[in-house]
């Protein structure tokens, strides 16, 4: 295999575009000079490296990560699990991924989500974890509930986790939401709906794995996350300096 | 009907929403949940080279503060080397070069402190003026949006740069250089970033 | 209108069959020999009757009615409602309609359910109310979790909310349960699959009722609800004795 | 293609499942939240005629008792009639003849107060015997059954009642004859359902 070199362009037509007037929030904050084009150079294709030093192994089982002892968040006990792939469908091995959500209820533990909608005290609503040697990465959680936001007079989030990514160039850099198979608010979201393709919408969506759930325990989800892939050096301009 | 190539497509984006702190930062967010958080310590205490500050604010298409942003900042070295096995300059022990800065809730200012990077081997034996690289996100941001911050004091380096140069329109790479000042004798850098307007900043498809 | 006789024969073909090995509790707990069918005497055309006095009006609110002061339950809140109607469609008007549930998280407040999932203080899992002169119905609750139950090894009940419905005549009673759009757990699950057809399940899940919601408060599902009708006095036996 | 006929179809029934008490029952699930549970008192304080204890077991197929059934019952006054606007002979105040009733966690047994009713009018100048109306539900149980209790010292009025007439098999007509005994002075009588087996009781479709 020959070592790999640039990373191929993002489909910028796979993607939202950065302004999407129904979603509002990005009428005022999406550019409307088109984006400069960028060959990939050495600050592209590097970014940063993790360890399992920089994280705890309880960060990734939100059930326990912020319990007071012997108790745990109220809500359905979920396993979110799957693989971070590239482009390639080759492993993304030793790779960041944070999560973040909201409880059961769809309330965000954060100083500035005012849905009256209970906090959990026994539920924080985030976590972290390295993939393993194949890219795998898993985290236990409770199923986040949808909750309403000011967008329209009556709009609902479906549920979601928010998941951000590394991979090994900074360029990979993905912050995305993973949804749920069957959700009926997801074809009403305006933040569904800045994805333009329903197939790439349907690929934020997490499918229920019967295989993977823990008999009389943990109910699981599938979510593959697939970052950019990158050329292999064939007849190359030298990326390097040198 | 032609061959059939197995690529996978990327994963789409979805904005980082108004609650991204309680992921990548949670303190912020309002709660101590793990025991360190990624990002708070750019250089590390050996790092060599000038010790900065950066700062600015990122202003939407009203011109207002967008107080809910998260940046991420990713540099090299004091030698121009990045903190990644596939830069093969070597880092000193500790150097990561990856931060994570946050605005504050009211005033939508953000800042970090970190060392001033140096310059960069660029494509075909190319340069590369210091810079840092900047991916931002944030409620209304469908894709993070990529950027770098120059330095006003590197003007003969950001003249060569094979980046800055790319910008057809000359006098938005103004918008990428960061102005500097000082304050209790270290260096400060002003960088302000505009998503719409006449002076919106440069963002790259990376 | 002529006045109304018997009631129409139920049928037992749309109706789940009493014996569905894949449900296996029924195996031991299904009659074997047919049933008698008997046509409307007095004991079948009546049926209690219930009124206002027999409940108090915070019993149709599941976030309120076991709920401490100022707190509430963990969970979506939602509104189910809908009507209660009879096979000729006309509304079914003062009648009882029960509810019981497991919590967010699939657990149920019973002495006799082990499920490890916690218990919500704030949530008893039960309300009640009396349809109006239209026959409608709400409550207001959390949206309750999925949850594993001893079936197979691997078993997991859809989210679900039991309903218990009188209508006027003893023979109409009525137990069943509510289902939610979308759920992937449906086509799995032996209980909702003990209806033969199709089209009976589909009417037990609930649809998304956006037209409903309480902006930035609460979602609602809407759920009808169809008792057996009557025939209308024709060329009738005479049910009554003289 | 035929003419359409508007009529719904009625709501498939669901079993009731293992935690029917938490709707119908909830004291009995472990908690209280209701002013007062529906179905405690079946013919109130001033039913006239025999006050009698009812009681028995539902058995399962092997033989068992079900520790988790709920049962309803439906039932005239002492003068046979209904506490329902359908029937006009009118009844004694707070007279209700519904009663919701479950068995013992630990035993299976079940039992209820009640008064005797009174024979009823039948159909088309008919007659029926005195006769509680059962209606049960449980886990394993996808439609509610339905039944009747008769009365073992009604054996005048039971041979002549229409509804245990119908029943082809005469030797099942027993099974929903309730026997007579004492206790304390008071009318016991003691009916055990099977739902399977020999002896299976006699269920309707009503």
């Amino acid at each position: 295999m020959r070592p790999p070199a640039e990373f191929y362009q993002r489909d910028r037509e796979w993607h939202p575009p950065a302004l999407t007037p129904d979603y509002k929030t990005s009428v005022a904050r999406s550019p409307q000079y088109s984006l400069i084009s960028l060959e990939n150079t050495v600050s592209e294709i590097t970014g940063p490296v993790f360890g399992h030093n920089d994280i705890d192994p309880i960060d990734n089982d939100l059930l326990s990560n912020y319990a007071k002892p012997g108790e745990g968040p109220i809500g359905e006990r979920i396993i979110l699990h799957g693989r971070v792939l590239d482009e390639n469908a080759r492993p993304v091995p030793n790779t960041l991924v944070e999560a973040w959500q909201a409880n059961a209820g769809g309330r965000y533990r954060h100083k500035k989500d005012t849905y009256f909608a209970p906090i959990d005290p026994n539920f924080g609503g985030c976590g972290r974890t390295v993939t393993d040697e194949n890219g795998y990465y898993v985290f236990r959680t409770v199923k986040p509930g949808a909750y309403p936001w000011r967008n329209w007079v009556n709009s609902w989030r479906p549920a979601h986790i928010h998941l951000s990514i590394f991979g090994s160039g900074f360029v990979q850099r993905l912050i995305t939401q993973c949804y749920f198979e069957g959700d009926p608010l997801l074809p009403h979201c305006p933040i569904v709906k800045s994805i333009p393709s329903q197939e790439a919408r349907d690929a934020l969506v997490a499918a229920l794995d019967l295989n993977a759930t823990i008999p009389l325990d943990t109910i699981a989800y599938k979510f593959d996350i697939v970052l950019r892939g990158r050329r292999s050096t064939l007849f190359e301009n030298r990326l390097e300096g040198n | 009907m032609v061959q059939s190539l197995d690529y996978l497509k990327e994963t789409p984006s979805q904005t980082a929403g108004p609650y991204v702190h309680i992921g990548l930062a949670p303190g912020a967010a309002g709660f101590d949940i793990y025991r360190e958080e990624l990002g708070r310590d750019i250089a590390g205490p050996n790092a060599k080279g000038t010790r900065i500050h950066v700062e600015g604010c990122v202003y939407d298409g009203m011109g207002a503060p967008i107080k809910d942003v998260l940046i991420e900042v990713w540099q090299a070295n004091s030698e121009g080397h990045y903190a990644h096995p596939e830069d093969g300059g070597g880092v000193e022990e500790g150097f990561r070069g990856w931060g994570r800065v946050i605005s504050d809730f009211d005033t939508g200012l953000w800042g970090f402190d970190t060392v001033k990077p140096g310059p960069l081997a660029g494509r075909n034996g190319g340069q590369q003026a210091p810079h840092l690289n900047f991916w931002i996100v944030a409620r209304g941001i469908n894709v993070g949006l990529n950027t770098r911050m120059y330095f006003e004091d590197e003007a003969e380096a950001n003249a060569k740069d094979q980046v800055l140069n790319l910008i057809e329109w000359e006098h938005r790479r103004a918008t990428l250089v960061a102005s500097k000042s000082e304050r209790d004798g270290q260096p400060v850098y002003r960088f302000d970033i505009r998503l719409q307007g006449d002076a919106e900043t440069v963002f790259f498809d990376v």
